[in-house]
């Protein structure tokens, strides 16, 4: 197991996150969201919200959560002072800036949406910051996904860094034949094509290689020994039952309470 | 084994609907994940008012038919939305779309001359804005997030047009720039392509 | 019936279906088994192809006008690809595409194939950590595969192709990327591989003709010329254009000849030796030991 | 006559301890040589002298003209480059346009381009595959289409990054030949390389990187009679003296075998 099972299950302590398994991670996320979807009471989201986070915070906070939130904020903002103008049920004046209403309906509505939001971001960053790729990958392949399908979702990440180092050299490449950062928009789009399409014919190009190589190196063959979970995990398949009915269950309301509007 | 025999075509057109994937589209579609993120990445860099985000997927649907497209656009948006802004796996079904329209338009010729090219791109942003207003209205209350986007939006709501139309416009806005300019660039590069490439991916699907 | 214990093309002709002309015109060709066969000649001239069928990516993967057989011993990569491709190893021209694109680290990626081919966990370490030592890349087995450099990758392709123990290993440019000591170290640690049939294309003239048992001289997908290296560098035409060996154009220019081959210039150290102990020595009474 | 004086030049990558420095050097010849063992600082010193990438810490001076501050276009006129993977350059339709590209650059007028598009491409032998895609053309033909496009601008200094790499026979001698010729007409060549055989048969002049410092600098002929150097910078003897020492364990040094040659033919 040492060389293998690489070195940073070795190097890390385990956390009580590494007990639940990626796919509950990811129905938790589900469950929370349709969660906010079905139960609109404003104290009610505040709640999951709280939820969400504190789940977040016991695990790990990292850079790409906070970005993904601060990238939203602007949204968020925009969308309370738009709905807050001119949502169509606007009737109660909250306060009157210059003769510009604000209203109590559009600011209601929209913390609902800025609560949904937010509950999404902290529970996905909850999945996202306590597993790995590999912990992913290894994962579903021994739950039973097949191999090509693990591929498939997967492989990207890996491939990702190889198109970037790509593109880096091209990109040095171009400067040295004259294409500089241009300033102008109609500049900036001539200088698309002579980056992308050397980087696009070799990425394909990469991938055809890749894929004879794949045939030749026995992939999807039917011996294939099955990848062994990184870690033991908590009474996963009970966890995923559980979620996944509680899951059907609020798509079912939700779903009825749109159809009885029409009835 | 069945991936390993190729399946010779005999018209020039290739099998549209083949769910079973070979392993050349297997390799493809994570590349064109790849494509599409870093030319996401890119126009951002040259700050263009472009998201280039969906270049991948046009020429996986090109290269390997509707099926390929539809799968690249989906795990680009489910990637995207695990690795780096979580409400964006809601529209992989508008990616889905994408893949699905570019490769069933390609099929049918509508790839082949730059005017064509013009009218595909506008069906293409027509689906692409159908499908993203729902959810837009549903998770944004009707905003797209581009600045500009959503200065329109707010001036036609507080007009007291209908929330669907004023979101539909702004999408609709923002897709048809986005969506010709990404045509024409896939319609550029796929000529560029060598025909061993576009053979061996229509040889192995 | 074709031989079983030889390798052996006949006919071999090949088109690319995106192409109106030939790659490969009636290629007929032979090698014993378990024999290193060097194939040589300029691009254009059809290598890379030949690897292609001799591996069977050609017809399996690519299509195009296949006509004419090929036999390594019992197998044929032609007729029943899926028992032929058990016993092969590939290194191709362009090493970080060879790469999974689902391993964390370079022992993933070597233990790859042995996963695939179902052996289990114990045995995956052992072999992993085997061939990594013979190709020198044990500092790197908990590296991520693209941190790697452009020799190290190519390395890398080479375990990987090797730790399924393949009968057959065929290397299109396995050295393009290495600096001088690493292709140096590869080509002594291909010389000490018994039990299999390589097939190498290489532009390094010099090293191959001191590992290669045979040479296949292609020119514009032709076979050309074919034989030991010295018969093959001794007879080769200057339409060719192919480069000599060092030893050989040595050899010329003093003219050292191997007086027991047909008074052939050397084409390796080890003949170089031989002839010039001949020519320096003074007791013409010398033994010299045959060739074979 | 071009002169590239380097002055206390230091650079580091921010995400390793690789650091080059050189404190003064000055390139006077026209065909010289750069080697050096992989990681040993040949390429961050041709990333530098691109005038793509500044150093933190001193200067390139061509022609007692400061790298840095040559506008785009003189820097073009300048310094001309020829990468190792000759893929990540090209990316017009056809070999004709992509050489006529560089040129538009300049912004020289349409007949003038035509006449240099043909000479360039007259040159490097590709003539006849001038209305072909650039991606499907062979590597060393795709090598030999970036040279075009170099010499197309005619700039005073050629950087070539192991240009014998995926280089057949013919094309060596040919990229060789326009290399030497280039040199002849008073333009400045250098060429990163680690192949010593080629290196000793073609250069006169050659520098010696090693961990990211110049350890020497001189003739091959010098440098392959110190063998304490060539082991300490990592870099093997020419193969004629590897032969030499093998057969006869003699350990003087050859250049090549004509060089062998000459030596014995005068005993």
């Amino acid at each position: 197991m040492e060389i293998r099972n690489n070195s940073i299950q070795k190097i890390a302590r385990l956390h009580w996150y590494n007990f639940v398994d990626p796919v509950t991670k990811l129905l938790l996320a589900l469950f929370l969201t349709m969660l906010s979807f079905d139960f609109t009471n404003l104290y009610f989201e505040a709640g999951l919200v709280l939820c969400s986070l504190v789940l977040l915070l016991l695990s790990r906070l990292t850079s790409a959560t906070i970005n993904a939130v601060s990238f939203c904020l602007f949204l968020i903002v925009t969308m309370i002072l738009i709905q807050g103008l001119f949502y169509s049920k606007n009737v109660h004046p909250l306060f009157s800036v210059m003769g510009i209403t604000f209203y109590l309906e559009g600011l209601l509505y929209a913390l609902t949406m800025s609560a949904r939001i937010l509950i999404i971001i902290f529970a996905i960053g909850f999945f996202m910051n306590t597993t790995t790729i590999s912990e992913n990958a290894k994962y579903l392949e021994s739950i039973g996904m097949p191999y090509k399908q693990v591929y498939l979702l997967m492989s990207v990440c890996y491939i990702l860094p190889q198109i970037q180092q790509n593109m880096k050299k091209i990109q040095f490449a171009e400067r040295a034949r004259g294409i500089n950062p241009q300033k102008t928009v109609t500049q900036k789009i001539r200088s698309i094509l002579p980056i992308l399409i050397p980087l696009i014919i070799k990425t394909f190009d990469q991938s055809i290689n890749r894929s004879i190589t794949l045939q030749l190196r026995g992939f999807n063959s039917p011996e294939r020994t099955l990848a062994t979970p990184k870690y033991c995990y908590f009474k996963a398949k009970f966890s995923h039952y559980c979620l996944s009915f509680a899951t059907i269950l609020l798509i079912g309301w939700k779903l009825w309470q749109i159809i009885s509007r029409f009835l | 084994m069945k991936e390993n025999g190729i399946e010779h075509n005999k018209g020039n057109r290739f099998n549209m609907w083949k769910i079973h994937l070979s392993v050349a589209t297997v390799t493809l579609i994570p590349a064109a994940v790849g494509i599409n993120y870093v030319a996401k990445a890119f126009a951002e860099g040259l700050k263009l008012p472009l998201w280039l985000g969906s270049l991948g997927t046009y020429l996986a649907s090109m290269l390997a038919g509707p099926t390929a497209g539809a799968i690249s656009g989906f795990i680009n948006n489910i990637i995207y939305g695990l690795t780096l802004s979580p409400v964006s796996t809601v529209y992989s079904i508008t990616s889905i779309a994408i893949g699905i329209v570019v490769g069933v338009l390609f099929n049918r010729g509508w790839f082949s001359s730059a005017k064509r090219v013009f009218v595909s791109a506008i069906l293409i942003a027509l689906t692409s804005a159908i499908i993203s207003t729902p959810l837009n209205v549903i998770f944004w209350g009707g905003q797209t997030g581009i600045p500009w986007g959503d200065a329109i939006f707010a001036g036609m709501i507080g007009n007291h047009i209908n929330i669907w139309i004023a979101s539909f416009t702004d999408e609709f806005i923002l897709d048809i720039m986005d969506k010709v300019v990404v045509a024409y660039i896939a319609f550029f590069i796929y000529k560029q392509l060598p025909q061993r490439m576009i053979n061996y991916f229509k040889d192995n699907q | 019936m074709a031989n079983n214990q030889q390798v052996s093309l006949t006919h071999l002709s090949f088109t690319y279906r995106h192409d109106h002309d030939a790659v490969l015109h009636d290629i007929t060709a032979s090698a014993p088994l378990n024999s290193i066969v060097g194939i040589i000649g300029n691009y254009n001239a059809g290598k890379t192809t030949l690897c292609r069928i001799l591996a069977g990516i050609i017809p399996n993967m690519m299509a195009g006008n296949l006509q004419g057989d090929v036999q390594i011993g019992a197998l044929s990569p032609t007729q029943n690809w899926s028992d032929f491709n058990q016993q092969t190893g590939f290194v191709l021209q362009d090493p970080s595409s060879q790469l999974s694109g689902l391993a964390d680290t370079v022992a993933d990626e070597i233990a790859f194939d042995l996963l695939n081919h179902g052996v289990d966990e114990a045995a995956i370490q052992q072999r992993v950590v085997d061939v990594a030592a013979q190709l020198q890349l044990t500092a790197q087995l908990g590296q991520s595969p693209v941190s790697l450099s452009g020799g190290q990758l190519q390395r890398l392709a080479i375990t990987t192709a090797i730790v399924t123990r393949p009968t057959i290993l065929l290397l299109d440019d396995p050295t393009s990327e290495m600096d001088p000591q690493g292709r140096e170290a590869f080509f002594t640690w291909l010389k000490t591989i018994k039990d299999a049939t390589i097939f190498i294309v290489s532009n390094e003239i010099d090293d191959l003709c001191e590992i290669a048992d045979r040479l296949w001289v292609l020119d514009n997908g032709e076979l050309v010329s074919q034989g030991t290296p010295a018969e093959v560098i001794n007879s080769l035409n200057s339409d060719w254009q192919i480069g000599t060996p060092k030893v050989y154009q040595l050899a010329r220019l003093m003219d050292w000849t191997m007086p027991d081959d047909n008074n052939q210039f050397p084409v390796t150290v080890d003949q170089l030796r031989r002839c010039a102990d001949d020519d320096h020595s003074n007791q013409s009474s010398q033994v010299s030991i045959s060739h074979q | 006559m071009t002169t590239i004086q380097i002055n206390h030049l230091k650079y580091q990558y921010p995400t390793s301890d690789f650091k080059l420095s050189i404190d003064q050097l000055s390139i006077n010849e026209n065909l010289v040589a750069f080697a050096g063992q992989n990681g040993a600082g040949k390429s961050t010193l041709f990333k530098l002298l691109t005038g793509l990438v500044r150093p933190q810490a001193g200067e390139i001076i061509i022609n007692h003209q400061g790298l840095a501050i040559l506008s785009p276009e003189d820097r073009l006129k300048t310094i001309g480059i020829v990468f190792q993977d000759p893929s990540s350059q090209l990316f017009n339709a056809t070999v004709e346009k992509e050489v006529a590209w560089s040129l538009l650059q300049t912004g020289l007028d349409a007949s003038v381009i035509a006449d240099t598009v043909d000479k360039a491409l007259a040159t490097v032998g590709l003539t006849d595959l001038k209305d072909k895609n650039p991606f499907d053309l062979s590597l060393p033909e795709k090598k030999l289409l970036a040279i075009a496009t170099v010499l197309a601008i005619n700039p005073q200094i050629y950087l070539f990054d192991e240009p014998m790499i995926s280089l057949d026979w013919p094309s060596r001698q040919l990229v060789t030949r326009i290399m030497k010729q280039l040199a002849k007409e008073k333009h400045q060549v250098i060429a990163i390389t680690h192949d010593m055989d080629w290196l000793a048969a073609n250069f006169s002049k050659m520098y010696v990187l090693s961990d990211g410092q110049v350890k020497f600098e001189g003739t091959p002929e010098t440098f392959f009679g110190l063998p304490a150097l060539s082991a300490k910078t990592g870099l093997l003897t020419p193969r004629i003296m590897q032969i030499a020492k093998e057969v006869f364990g003699d350990s003087r040094v050859y250049l090549t075998p004509e060089d062998y040659m000459k030596k014995h033919s005068g005993n």
